[in-house]
């Protein structure tokens, strides 16, 4: 089998159709003028033709902003406990219309929460789950994966992945659960030819350079530059603009910080234990007993995040934890920007 | 030797109430509707103010008509402003204010007022005997709230209706859900209303002038002149010119008349009194099977005529929903210029008229408001009618004068806080 | 085991956030199971009792004899809490920069002066609900964590952490004023995912840097209100915690 | 890890002690097992359903198979429910989590354990280890700071370890009873005359004492890899995935609790902060 296969537009709304019948389908709609991914019944919502990002990343359907972990009942002296698992377990899901940048942090995801210790609710999604991604024909001005390492070609983290070529999708094969939905939908598909990949390639290539008429430091390369500069008075200033909005994390595709809390019924007598979303701008999040928070200072709590992106991630996993896309950037009201931030510590 | 009867801080109204009845040789002297609703100075701090900052203040002067609050303050605004909406808005507008008429009502009618006729304190207390209808009624009070909710962005103190329109609108998505929630509010409505009408009120009677909107085949909310029965019309606008204001030492309200110093009374009834003939279809038949007859001169048919509402307005939010269904709303919000003017808006609170007044300055600043309550408007009529009721319970020489009289009041459904904003700058 | 007495008691307000609880619709009902509600005057509850264990106060303190009445419940109760906005900032945060005492004013009843003060510049308050008006849900939390003997803490966000996953747009990007961004969370960011802008009505939330909130409306060409301002004075802007 | 690390095991509270006016031992029998298997210095997540979980050290013996033991202070939600609850309650248990002290390198080695009110909890199984394996070990000294008298927990370990081991206490402020020294941890440090090439230094207590002593231990000559502590840091989930206890690159639930000092020292963040 190629490594590549080509489908027109029209094939595709059948394959939407097919994928429908098979699988739930997460893609990219329109609302509103916004994009934005959630769950579709319908090969007309799907929008695949969208510019730059999503406001939430695809993590929302690996790690839930909500997630119940298990339920409780309490009855006399004794208590059952009902996993949640079993519900998460063996749903088969299509992810459509993901970008480089947000496969890889999947990538990185699963380097974090399935090691020593593995997140059994987030090993199972992905376990369920096709990533069908789709390269950028048009950044926005917030993107820099081509700084980070980690687009606008993606090296793998896709079952299948997409390029839009016009008239019809040049799709590459990543593994063999994707070689297995072009092999069933073979009516679909052709072979790709050589004009056809190198198409991708020089599309590719304008947009890599497109996203490096940014002027950036190589950002996989800054740990000793961070490492440096811990004490920096650039910090402080961030930390004077920071809001402790805690927004940057929750759209961080990356970002996995998280609550855990109980919540009883009325009566008390059942309840389910939650996992929420968290931030670690929260003055809350590093709040012992007696009150004592580690970090208080806003500036110690904008570095924590920079800092795991940026130099804890090389410790923790090995690489940098920032895909580039650029979220944090576009919602930070204060207009705090990572890029920026790490481009003044390689120049100080 | 003057006796004085106090209902103290009376239960089961919005706000804080006593009601005096000064009684001198078995004859009632005197009435007072003593408001002690701490004063909200609303007025005056909406002086200075940004035209668009109005809406979120005004809601807040009561939690029971927060909606037709918004509303009505939008709309005083759009006329200061020029500002004409296209009918799907107004259609809307009117959904949210029937929204409001809702959820109040139910919680007037069997929270507040039936208690009364069980012989119970509370609704609460009812729950061992009636809890079927208990629970009815919980639900049409959610539906009340989810149809406000989808129109409006939040149940009480709704957030979307602004200057030009409104925030956001609801998908057709929400709009065929709204329906479907007025259609179950109509079915569900029926037994609890007839249990309204066949509750038997203390028999009493004594005319007075009802001033409401008044429609041409429609109860209207939010447009329309303003009929005073026996006397004809006016425009909103000239509200000035036919009511006006009392200040009493005992109140934190103000207490109104009309021109002539006359009580006159607001709300359910008077709208009924004055617009009986276009009552929805559902709503007359019902009234018929009851035999309940409007004009009606006795104020405790104002529950009868809140409960007819319930249905009438269940249907015209029907209607409502189907006409947007049909074409919806095209824009959520018109475009307009900020300049200096002024405006009236006159509508009908669940509890009666209400008038909001402001005059902006070129920058879109407030530097009038005025904010004319229906309970404030009650208020003299409801001492008059304390005065006779009692007067014939004296008479009769009934025991329980006390929770005869306090059903009075509940009946009026009186809302203090709305009604307590009483200020004089010096 | 007998069930804690609650009372719910108004103040001068709106009474919103009462209604809010009414609105609670089935689960009040669910809730009045747990507990015996010994007085409530708009439900027309009113039973002879000595101690409460719960007391709910709605509204601010607009007079002396509210003052009076307010410390007598404080006496009688084992746990109070504030109801709504009124009760936990005297509705100030919606009246923003508004001046009380300023107010040159003729009051009725004998009333020399304006005031509209929350319980807490009277009284110990055990627990805030904040909001105006409340979310139900949020004390339907409280509500169940004090049946269990748990301490009730709010939201520690603020209303721009639930904006962004209701996948809303920043108003502040369309030169809208919002203050969400200073503002305690917990009421779902209803407003803004209405289009309209948070106007702090659950008060300032606990890590507010309204330095840099009035630096952003200045970069976007918003006016920067008075009461920003105001409040610059009061919490300095900065850090607390 | 078997099946779903987040879900507890079931175990019932079969002992409470109570030390001091806040602080308790409870005696976990675990649905199953009994006990655990743990080093010292490993914690658990202790779930008291409708409340929470919180995370506690083992405070028993490791020795000991069929229970393990938490001793709590109260302070908060879940604290104040597993109080509430006492015998008889049902709790959950995850665990055991992170690491503990470094048994094996410490051996044939001096020990001056410090400890801090109830920062003393994670001592008592090494405590207990190194009794029972007494000649492994060469002088061993403890030195445990409380708040005042009524705050001294493990009384009678106290009397019954002093049997073994050098066992000095004192307290910040005494009382009319109260005959031996008052102070804070570190005043004890002064009369401690070891061989700081042959000794490791185990500390546990609040961020305040970790950091004086800390530096106190320099002073005496203490290596950064023979200075080692316990830390604290909210932690939700004891597996490295919920990022409250994240320090510089390290997770203290996972790559601690008990650190070096030369592990910590080099983090961006510092790990001792006042
Ligand atoms: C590895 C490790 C080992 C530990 N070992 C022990 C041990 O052996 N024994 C022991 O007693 N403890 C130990 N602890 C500490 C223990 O975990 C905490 O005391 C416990 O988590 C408290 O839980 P809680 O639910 O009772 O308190 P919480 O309800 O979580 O409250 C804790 C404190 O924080 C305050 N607080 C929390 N949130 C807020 C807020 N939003 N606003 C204001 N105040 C707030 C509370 O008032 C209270 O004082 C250990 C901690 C760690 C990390
Ligand atoms: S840190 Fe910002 S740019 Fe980097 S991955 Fe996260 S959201 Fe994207
Ligand atoms: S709209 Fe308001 S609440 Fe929402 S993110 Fe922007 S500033 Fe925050
Ligand atoms: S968004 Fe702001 S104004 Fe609206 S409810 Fe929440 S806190 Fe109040």
């Amino acid at each position: 089998m190629e490594r590549f296969v080509v489908i027109t537009k029209e094939d595709f709304t059948v394959l939407l159709e097919r994928l429908l019948g098979a699988y739930q389908v997460i893609a990219p709609v329109e609302r509103e003028g916004r994009i934005f991914l959630s769950y579709v019944s319908d090969p007309a919502e799907v929008n695949m033709e969208y510019k730059g990002t999503t406001l939430l990343p695809p993590k929302r359907f690996f790690f839930p902003e909500v997630e119940v972990l298990f339920t409780y009942r309490v009855t006399g002296g004794r208590v059952e406990l009902y996993d949640k698992l079993e519900e998460v377990r063996g749903a088969k899901r299509a992810l459509l219309g993901v970008r480089p940048c947000d496969i890889k942090s999947l990538e990185i995801l699963d380097k974090v929460l399935i090691g020593e210790y593995k997140d059994p609710y987030y090993a199972a999604r992905r376990d369920g789950t096709l990533i069908v991604g789709l390269t950028c024909n048009e950044p926005d001005e917030y993107c820099f994966c081509a700084f980070t390492g980690s687009g606008p070609q993606a090296s793998g983290g896709f079952d299948l992945l997409m390029t839009d070529l016009g008239d019809r999708y040049l799709v590459e094969i990543g593994s063999d659960k994707g070689e297995r939905v072009v092999n069933l939908n073979l009516d679909l598909f052709k072979p790709a030819s050589k004009d056809e990949v190198n198409e991708r390639e020089e599309m590719l290539k304008r947009v890599e350079a497109e996203i490096r008429r940014q002027e950036l430091p190589d950002l996989t390369k800054v740990y000793e530059a961070f490492a440096k500069n811990f004490d920096a008075e650039l910090w402080l200033e961030y930390g004077r603009r920071c809001l402790a909005c805690g927004k940057c994390n929750y759209v961080c595709p990356t970002c996995r910080c998280f609550d855990v809390y109980d919540e009883p019924s009325l009566d008390g007598s059942s309840g389910k234990r939650v996992r929420v979303w968290d931030s670690c701008h929260f003055l809350s999040f590093t709040r012992v007993a007696g009150g004592k928070v580690f970090r208080s200072e806003r500036p110690s709590r904008v570095k924590q995040r920079i800092y795991h992106k940026y130099c804890y991630g090389v410790d923790e996993i090995g690489e940098i934890e920032c895909v580039g896309c650029g979220r944090c950037i576009k919602v930070c009201p204060a207009g705090i920007d990572i890029r920026e931030a790490a481009k003044r510590v390689v120049e100080l | 030797m003057a006796k004085e009867v106090v209902l103290e801080k009376v239960a089961r109204i919005e706000g804080l109430l006593n009601l005096a009845v000064v009684i001198r040789e078995g004859r009632v002297a005197e009435a007072r509707a003593e408001a002690l609703e701490g004063t909200r100075l609303l007025e005056r701090i909406l002086l200075g103010r940004d035209y668009e900052e109005v809406p979120d203040l005004a809601s807040r002067m009561c939690g029971v008509c927060q909606a037709i609050h918004r509303v009505t303050s939008v709309q005083a605004l759009e006329r200061a402003l020029g500002v004409e909406l296209p009918e799907q808005l107004e259609l809307l507008r009117e959904l949210v204010a029937i929204g409001g008429h809702l959820q109040s009502h139910i919680l007037h009618l069997y929270f507040f007022v039936l208690p009364d006729f069980m012989g119970r304190s509370s609704v609460f207390e009812l729950l061992p005997s009636h809890e079927p209808l208990i629970r009815r009624v919980l639900r049409l009070k959610r539906i009340a709230n989810a149809i406000t909710e989808i129109v409006g962005g939040r149940a009480v103190h709704p957030v979307t209706p602004v200057v030009g329109g409104f925030t956001s609108l609801p998908s057709r998505l929400k709009l065929e859900r709204a329906l479907a929630l007025a259609k179950a509010f109509r079915d569900l409505v029926e037994e609890p209303v007839r249990l309204i009408l066949s509750l038997e009120a203390p028999e009493f009677e004594r005319r007075t002038a009802y001033v409401s909107l008044r429609g041409d085949g429609e109860i209207p909310l939010l447009k329309g002149p303003v009929a005073v029965s026996g006397r004809g019309e006016f425009q909103p606008h000239e509200y000035e010119r036919h009511i006006r204001y009392v200040t009493e030492s005992y109140s934190m309200a103000r207490h109104y008349t009309l021109s002539d110093g006359s009580e006159y009374m607001v709300g359910a009834l008077a709208r009924l009194n004055n617009n009986y003939h276009n009552l929805s279809d559902g709503a007359r038949e019902m009234a018929a099977s009851f035999s309940v007859k409007f004009p009606s001169y006795s104020p405790f048919d104002n529950n009868r005529a809140q409960a007819l509402e319930l249905v009438h307005f269940a249907e015209r939010a029907i209607e409502i929903l189907d006409a947007l269904l049909e074409s919806p709303p095209g824009r959520a919000r018109i475009g307009f210029e900020v300049h200096e003017g002024e405006g009236v808006a006159v509508t009908e609170a669940p509890r009666g008229l209400l008038i909001h007044h402001y005059r902006l300055d070129a920058r879109g600043r407030v530097t009038l408001a005025n904010i004319v309550t229906p309970t404030a408007q009650n208020y003299k009529n409801l001492e008059a009618d304390a005065r006779e009721f009692v007067t014939v319970l004296l008479k009769q020489g009934v025991e329980d004068l006390e929770r005869k009289t306090e059903m009075l009041i509940r009946a009026y459904d009186p809302c203090v806080s709305c009604s307590a904003r009483f200020f004089r700058e010096h | 085991m007998e069930k804690p007495k609650v009372g719910i008691f108004s103040m001068s307000s709106c009474e919103g956030c009462l209604v809010q609880v009414l609105n609670l619709e089935d689960k009040i009902l669910e809730m009045m199971r747990s507990v015996e509600l010994v007085d409530c005057r708009l439900l027309g509850v009113k039973k002879s009792y000595d101690r409460l264990d719960i007391a709910i106060v709605e509204g601010a303190v607009m007079s002396d004899e509210e003052e009076r009445e307010l410390r007598e419940i404080r006496e009688r109760s084992k746990i109070l809490v504030a109801l709504g906005d009124c009760a936990c900032h005297g509705g100030r945060f919606l009246f923003k920069d508004f001046k009380f005492d300023s107010v040159p004013v003729d009051l009725p009843r004998g009333l020399k002066s304006f005031r509209a003060d929350p319980l807490d510049k009277y009284v110990k308050v055990d627990y805030y609900v904040y909001g105006c008006p409340i979310d139900g849900d949020d004390f339907l939390r409280l509500f169940k964590e004090l049946l269990m003997g748990k301490e009730y803490r709010p939201a520690p966000f603020n209303v721009c952490a639930e904006c962004v996953l209701k996948d809303n747009e920043c108003l502040l990007d369309k030169g809208i004023p919002c203050l969400g961004p200073i503002t305690r969370g917990g009421c779902g960011a209803v407003c803004p995912t209405s289009g309209r802008r948070c106007i702090g009505c659950r008060g300032l939330a606990e890590d507010a840097n309204v330095d840099s909130l009035i630096e952003i409306f200045t970069k976007r060409g918003i006016e920067v209100p008075e009461y920003l301002w105001e409040l610059k004075k009061q919490v300095g802007g900065g850090r607390r915690g | 890890m078997r099946g779903n690390p987040y879900l507890p095991a079931l175990a019932k509270i079969v002992k409470t002690r109570r030390e001091t006016p806040d602080t308790a031992t409870f005696r976990l029998e675990i649905e199953g097992s009994g006990g655990l298997e743990f080093t010292p210095g490993q914690f658990i997540e202790v779930s008291a359903f409708g409340y929470g979980e919180a995370p506690f050290s083992i405070s028993s013996s490791p020795l000991e198979r069929s229970y393990v033991e938490v001793t709590v202070r109260r302070v908060g939600n879940v604290t104040r429910a597993l109080f509430n609850m006492g015998e008889g309650g049902v709790v959950g248990v995850r665990g055991p989590f992170g690491r503990g002290w470094p048994i094996e390198e410490m051996k044939g080695q001096n020990l001056l354990m410090i400890g801090g009110g109830i920062g003393i909890a994670p001592l008592r199984p090494l405590i207990e280890y190194v009794i029972a394996h007494r000649n492994s070990f060469g002088d061993v000294i403890l030195l445990y700071g409380a708040r005042t008298p009524k705050d001294i927990v493990y009384k009678e370990e106290l009397e019954r370890w002093r049997e073994h081991i050098d066992v000095r206490l004192t307290v910040d402020v005494g009382d009319e009873t109260w005959r031996g020294r008052t102070g804070v941890v570190t005043v004890l440090l002064d009369d401690v005359e070891v061989d700081p090439r042959e000794t490791y230094s185990v500390q546990c207590g609040p961020p305040i004492m970790i950091y004086f002593v800390t530096r106190r231990l320099v002073e005496m000559g203490f290596t950064d890899d023979r200075i080692l502590f316990s830390l604290e840091r909210l932690m939700k989930c004891g597996m490295g995935f919920c990022g409250h206890c994240m320090i510089g690159g390290k997770y203290v639930c996972r790559d601690g609790p008990v650190f070096k000092y030369s592990e910590v020292k080099g983090l961006l963040e510092p790990a001792l902060v006042r």
